[in-house]
């Protein structure tokens, strides 16, 4: 066995949903991160709820890469309606623990890798004592004793797995346990190891937890202030507000009273949901609402009523793929440029893009920040990867700032103002100052509307009035290029420069490591947020040949640079795009990379020649 | 700014106080005496003008917001989106008294599914409906409300029946449905008062003719069909919570209505059996009008005892927006504890 | 008098809304035509029913100039509330027709204007019989009849101006003419004429009529059999509609049974609206609706299911100032970007650009084909300076044309077709063929959905099958490049390129006269659809100087090019914006194309020494 | 596909040619039941398969239309909107047979106002909605149609009153409006053939339990709750049109509604005095039966006179979608006279 097998390898489970397969696996993760081996899991699951094809990967590497693999190295095959096209995927030299019963047909009757046969539903008829519908989940539990007692899996490390993963239910942990058992004393008993692959304790995941994003992002919210949640559900945005609702029910009721300082509303759609974070915010509260691409769609009208009546909103919108209802349970890029000038007429809006579980929870509790002080809405840009996937990710830090609720006057302050104006650009950075309803003062009133006003608030048709407004606007929403985090920027003075943004992070990790070791290392940037800072073009101006890498088919963000580079640059920006759903991978970075960077150190005069 | 000739209110308020911009509205616009009787009836229940949240949609009757109390705040919206945006408005402050002026068209066509969720949330609102049946600022279509066979200015007749937005609110549970007329100010004043009054989502569909564009003869939305077909159901009187006044009536004409805050509504009885408790009731009688042609008026129903948005969200009585950030986050304990049980 | 004033010049009338003035201007623009004078309308009227400022402008140059004019000639001044602003612009040397009763205080003591009080309220009073709310419409033709006096307008040509408006009301034809003829008195006997300007009958309206763009583009809907319309009214979109209706009434309606060969419904709002139209195109009809912004911004959603469910759909429109509600009765090119790619996720929409009546009504009229040829939602955007002013223009031409339904398979043709895939692209051109719900024929039904699908419409979640519908819509619509109306080139060899589109044509037209006339000629090219016409890129590559003229304040179409051209020539191009919300005039590009040409002429170096 | 046992309908076909493709809904759950009974109506009523229009939003609800008659065409549009575009299919084509299939998170929330204003207008459409009072796609929040008080499988409570969706369309004038059990087909395929013979908007309510995620004691719309709270108002018979069949039967305890096709359906009484044409008798009941926990089950309200959308549109017979260019092209000489008429 090399040691190159220790540690490293993509585990696939492929499964039916709603055959409990999910608790199964979440108990290998765990069992894995308990023992210090880091692992990054991809949930691929259809958009139904019982007997559709799920996978989900589980990829362990020495250098705690975070990003999909596209081979497999085990797949347990569970699910007869996939299965020859699974083994497909499986790389030679590859293992497959499998139903027995499965018909051994197409590529499911390669030679090059070993094959591991179970009779889980036998097993599971004979030897569990369970009410039927149980007994369905129980057997895809078996799968984990198999798979421990084949590649090594600690059984403490997977007793606390199951342990976490039934922690309100003892008896369930029991009996899951005992399928466990079943499965690992199945394969000692009737199956010979012939594949390489196996784990070992090491010590790579101290100090880790693991996070989903959408709980983050939830956590950034608790943590910022926020006060109501209006939000209409959808997948995969659904599980971040129910985890702001369930920390809110934890933190934020009085023990006595049973009051909530918190209100977190249905609504009926998410028109309505934009609509009452919108309502919410004018009377000062800090308000969210998260959501995905058709959601999107429908909040257009009312978020350009926030840009042009200047109110605060913290929208997190959750990236799925497609237009229309599209994949919903997949994951994509795709919003970006729609959501940076979400509505009709001139808009623009501050998005920020966070690539991982801490940056989601940090950007998302900033979100509100800056959301009061441009007094407008702002977007954050997670996407199905990171909000639903889990993360190995640092705990996330307790906020010691205070918050920052931007140019609000109440009354005293308004008493010291004599001369106030609604929308007037006091400081020069197209800020204006504002009142909030209640404010006990007599001129603290106004009206706010969505048709042309003048810096008083007041209703105009005035050509002037509207011009000045809508280039104030403009300077305000500029201004927000300081105030969004810097990219990140990982520079060697190489002439090749990778631009990405998001979850698209920890692909261009792997790659970037590949790259270096084929010979073709180059440097990376990642942008942090829309509209863009200062230090993108200066970076780019510094590279030869720029690959801007984006999981969407328009290459969204390479048309916003587009927009902004001196041309010179423009001609330097290489799209590479990744748009089929499921996360990005390495390879789909490298292979164009590669081929770009092999490109220019060919001499083209004697290429041409020869 | 005219010299208040006004006496004061209970705070100190002259009417004057509670007046707003200059309509832009059509001289002789419904709405614009609707706006009158806002003001005298803010002005008559002493509302605090920086407590008051002025909600509305989009079309001429949502530009009055800005026709009465300059000082309160306002929010002139979207088409059809002011129910959710007053929700918003009402969960981060709950101190705020919401008043929202609608349209027909706003209200019963792009806003319907808004319009009916608010109520079944029992939004704490006094929901103005300026009901002309026609989309007034986008010069005279038919809305939803008008009547089937009434025709436009132009001639057209309305092949859809009317969507009646009293019985839907009836329908969808609602806890305060009138109807009134803009013309009718010593009825619509007292119902106004007690819609403030009322904890939970009043709702006043007001007939308010349109005289550009629907008020000529085969309109049932004009000044001269509604004065003929006005259906008074009883006569609202508004007595304002006041501790040390009794009032003295018979109940076999009254109807006495005791609201949230001490005020009470009394309602003597026209149409001899309106029972205001009675759902039922209330809708037969508005499907016997509808079939007659009458426009039926008055307070048709009332359940002052249904809980509120804000009271089924169990929030406190101080302001969600007023609340600190130290009363919004975990303990440093309880996120150490939080963050070491994630595996 | 100089020779130049006659018929040069640009009235104004500022009145208050609701006062019956609309009449009073179109009376006077129509006699103007029928005396064979060039007119150009302009109204700038507000967003209420009744008593807001409104103006009307009435320029007129031999030249034939149809965009607006920035000063006035001739102010008929009526408003109290702007009269002091209005009588500003007047220009030195103009005159003013003003209410006696007016105060002559501010700008409206200038003593560099011709003044002519006319005492229009007491004339009413006193000489019309009328009922009170007819006297104050009959109080604004009084100006008609001094202004004629006071410019020389044909009495026969107000006469036919007059029947031309009160067609059907002879009786208010004669009480109009009245009151036209006190104001003629009046100014016979009490004006004494000092300004220079005046109207003299001429040939130049011969063969042209009067439209607006609006009912133009309903004429263009009607032509190209389109049956369903679906609606929901929006300024400045209403008038296309009802004119639709008003069109379909007379031309669809079976004199015998009363049935109507078309179907308007007024939805309950714009979801509903291109809800309706996608049902329709689905069902084989071919039907549109037509809005403006906020009406976009609702359509978002059901647009994306139209891209990728493709589904034919037309949609006008008839784009107004500002984000949000904005100015609803201005005008403005602010939805150009928004519409192209509207919808959540990789969205790409055609949209055609026309700048003429003509073109408003050609483009409408090809939408249907272009929709069905495509099988996708197509915009044409309009706005309110083309939809609700008049223009002159050539009658319509009847089309002689057929109509393309594009790749629809009947019964038949399905019998033939042996193995049909309703996603398949048999004809490499990424267009499929498409079955008609009851088409008599068991293999002919599927399922539309907007959800992923295969290449057989069936249900599917396949990473590869969505990739390749999604590069198959980047092909199809990529393809509509060469079926769009091809730019409008002028082009003599200059270094100077102006490129607009839509209605910002008519300022560009005088602007390049007077930059000849300056010396500084440039070429032009008006882009007439999305996405872009491969000679556009061609065109800019001959120019050095580039200036991208549009009405907006985030260069939409420039952002546009700019993701297309290479960096080269996007270094070349130069946005020049106005966006007030009234329609753009000569100045506003004369002045930035003036200095961009004297500054590339002016040698850098000599200028550095001198 | 399975040799069909089945006997064939008027227009030779088999039960099996009105099958779809292989549910992926799940096991158990009561939209799968629906869809049975749904084929069983459409076969029974021989239903032109070509001229089938299958509608639907978006939820596992709407999948369903994937999983009867294959061979139709159908629309899974967009999450509410569903009504629209049927609206739309129905106007271009008059002959389709339009049969929507929507989820009570589609209807009553997003798509709530579509809903109301597809009543308004009465268009010619079989509206099923599959109610299980949660969103089963999204899995599992409470929808609009809960029960105020029932409970969540994890055990929240619902501090909403639900909406009545039959209640709201009786009172918006509706036309057909009936609540059945997905797990009753001997009430719900007469009920289905009705509707597809009614011309007009045909709501069935049909309450089908979420077996993942609302099926638990604490819900209202499981099917123990369901079974043991039905409360029949009537036992509907359907008898097609066939002018040689006369049916017997006494009027005090059965009521024939005839439909436009020449159908009937005949109504056995269970609750003595259901009238299925009054409107207000069938909100009382609507009422009594919230307030008892009851589910209301049959027809409760019809009236087969009410014009439906196309005919109120005075649209020809020849569905638009089939009329040729030259019947929509003013002629030559009526262009040119408009022409001359525009200066
Ligand atoms: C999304 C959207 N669609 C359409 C409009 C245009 N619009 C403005 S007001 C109005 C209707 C107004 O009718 P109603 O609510 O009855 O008010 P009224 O003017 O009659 O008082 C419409 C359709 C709009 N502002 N926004
Ligand atoms: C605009 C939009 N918002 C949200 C969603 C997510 N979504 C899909 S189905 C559904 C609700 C389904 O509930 P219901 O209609 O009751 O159908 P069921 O699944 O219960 O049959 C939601 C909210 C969506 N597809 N589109
Ligand atoms: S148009 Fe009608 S609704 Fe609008 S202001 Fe005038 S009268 Fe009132
Ligand atoms: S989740 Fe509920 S509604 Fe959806 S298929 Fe399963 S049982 Fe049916
Ligand atoms: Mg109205
Ligand atoms: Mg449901």
């Amino acid at each position: 066995m090399a040691d190159g097998n220790v540690n490293d390898l993509c585990i696939q489970a492929a499964t039916v949903n709603g055959s409990g397969s999910q608790s199964s696996n979440l108990v290998i993760t765990k069992a894995l991160f308990h023992m210090g081996i880091p692992v990054a899991a991809k949930n691929v699951f259809p958009s139904n709820i019982e007997g559709l094809p799920t996978w989900y990967d589980i990829r362990i590497t020495p250098r705690g890469y975070q990003c999909r693999k596209r081979s497999v190295d085990i797949l347990i095959g569970m699910n007869p309606a996939t299965f020859a096209d699974d083994a497909g995927n499986v790389r030679p030299g590859g293992a497959v623990i499998h139903e027995a019963a499965l018909p051994r047909v197409g590529a499911a009757g390669r030679e090059d890798v070993a094959w591991y046969p179970v009779p889980f539903a036998r097993l599971a008829r004979e030897r569990i004592d369970a009410k039927p519908d149980l007994r369905k989940y129980l057997q895809n539990m078996i799968y984990v004793g198999v798979l421990a007692e084949l590649i090594g899996l600690d059984p403490a490390a997977v007793e606390r797995g199951v342990h976490d993963q039934f922690r309100t239910k003892p008896a369930a942990a029991e009996l899951n346990l005992e399928a466990i058992r079943l499965g690992v004393e199945y394969a000692r008993e009737h199956l010979v190891k012939t594949d390489p692959f196996r784990v070992e304790a090491m010590d790579g995941t101290a100090g880790r937890i693991l996070l989903d994003g959408n709980r983050a992002a939830a956590l950034g919210a608790l943590m910022a202030g926020c006060t109501v949640l209006a939000w209409y559900p959808i997948t995969p945005s659904s599980s971040l507000c129910e985890a702001l609702i369930e920390h809110a029910q934890r933190f934020r009721v009085d023990p006595e009273t049973g009051e909530r300082r918190f209100a977190a509303v249905q609504a009926e759609d998410e028109l309505a949901a934009i609509g009452m974070v919108l309502g919410a915010t004018w009377a000062g509260a800090r308000a969210m609402t998260a959501t995905s691409g058709p959601g999107i769609s429908l909040m257009a009208e009312l978020t350009g009523l926030g840009y042009y009546a200047e109110l605060p909103a913290v929208v997190v919108d959750v990236q799925r793929a497609g237009p229309s209802t599209g994949l919903p349970t997949r994951t994509m890029q795709g919003d970006v440029a729609f959501v940076h000038a979400l509505s009709h007429g001139d808009t623009r809006h501050p998005v920020l893009l966070p690539g991982t579980v801490t940056e989601v929870y940090e950007d998302t509790r900033r979100a509100f920040d800056l959301a009061d002080r441009l007094q407008t809405p702002v977007f954050v840009l997670s996407d199905l990867d990171l909000g639903m996937n889990l993360w190995m990710t640092p705990p996330l830090p307790y906020a010691d700032e205070g918050i920052d609720r931007g140019k609000v006057l109440d009354a005293e302050a308004l008493e010291r103002t004599r001369d106030w104006g609604r929308y007037r650009d006091v400081d020069g950075d197209g800020i204006p100052y504002r009142t909030l309803p209640g404010t006990p003062h007599p001129r603290a009133g106004f009206l706010t509307r969505g048709s042309g006003h003048d810096e008083n608030a007041f209703y105009s048709e005035s050509p002037r009035a509207y011009r000045d407004t809508m280039e104030r606007l403009r300077r305000k929403i500029d201004g927000a290029r300081m105030l969004l985090p810097a990219p990140q920027v990982e520079e060697a003075g190489r002439p090749g420069l990778v631009v990405a943004y998001g979850t698209t992070h920890h692909a261009v990790i792997e790659a970037r490591d590949r790259l270096g070791e084929a010979g073709a290392a180059v440097d990376y940037m990642r942008v942090r947020g829309l509209p863009l800072h200062p230090l993108v073009a200066e970076v780019i101006e510094r590279h030869e040949r720029v690959y801007v890498v984006e999981q969407n088919r328009d290459g969204q963000m390479e048309a916003i640079l587009r927009q902004e580079l001196p041309g010179t640059l423009c001609d330097r920006l290489r799209g590479v795009r990744h748009f089929n759903g499921v996360p990005i991978d390495a390879e789909a970075i490298i292979e164009p990379v590669l081929a770009g960077e092999a490109a220019a150190r060919r001499p083209p005069a004697r290429s041409a020649v020869a | 700014m005219t010299i208040a000739a006004d006496k004061t209110n209970r705070i100190g308020l002259t009417r004057d106080d509670y007046r707003g911009a200059h309509t832009t509205l059509c001289a002789g616009c419904g709405h614009n005496s609707i706006t009158n009787h806002i003001v005298k009836a803010l002005h008559d229940s002493a509302v605090e003008p920086h407590l008051l949240a002025k909600m509305s949609g989009i079309g001429c009757s949502s530009k009055a917001t800005a026709y009465f109390v300059d000082r309160a705040h306002g929010f002139n919206g979207a088409h059809g989106r002011m129910p959710s945006l007053a929700t918003g408005a009402k969960l981060a402050n709950r101190e705020l008294v919401v008043v929202g002026v609608s349209g027909d068209g706003d209200t019963a066509s792009i806003g319907l599914g808004q319009y009916c969720h608010m109520i079944r949330r029992n939004l704490d609102i006094t929901y103005v409906v300026e009901d002309n049946g026609v989309y007034g600022l986008t010069k005279g279509q038919l809305s939803a409300t008008a009547d089937l066979g009434s025709t436009l200015r132009k001639g057209r007749a309305n092949d859809y029946p009317q969507i009646d937005i009293c019985a839907v609110a009836i329908d969808l549970g609602a806890s305060f449905v009138a109807r009134s007329f803009s013309g009718d100010g010593k009825q619509l004043v007292p119902l106004l008062r007690a819609a403030l009054a009322h904890r939970g989502t009043a709702l006043l569909d007001v007939v308010s003719p349109c005289v550009t564009f629907n008020d000529h003869a085969g309109s049932t939305k004009s000044y001269a069909y509604v004065k003929d077909h006005d259906a008074p159901v009883n006569t609202p009187d508004f007595i304002a919570f006041q501790p040390e006044i009794t009032v003295d009536y018979d109940p076999g004409t009254v109807q006495d209505v005791a609201l949230h805050d001490g005020s009470h509504i009394l309602l003597r009885k026209l149409d001899g059996d309106h029972d205001v408790r009675d759902p039922v009731a209330a809708l037969r009688a508005l499907h016997e009008a509808r079939r007659s042609g009458e426009i039926l008026t008055g307070l048709l129903y009332a359940d002052p005892e249904i809980d509120d948005l804000c009271t089924r969200e169990r929030l406190p009585d101080r302001p969600l927006a007023h609340l600190g950030i130290d009363a919004l986050r975990p303990s440093r304990e309880q996120w150490a504890a939080l963050m070491a049980a994630l595996v």
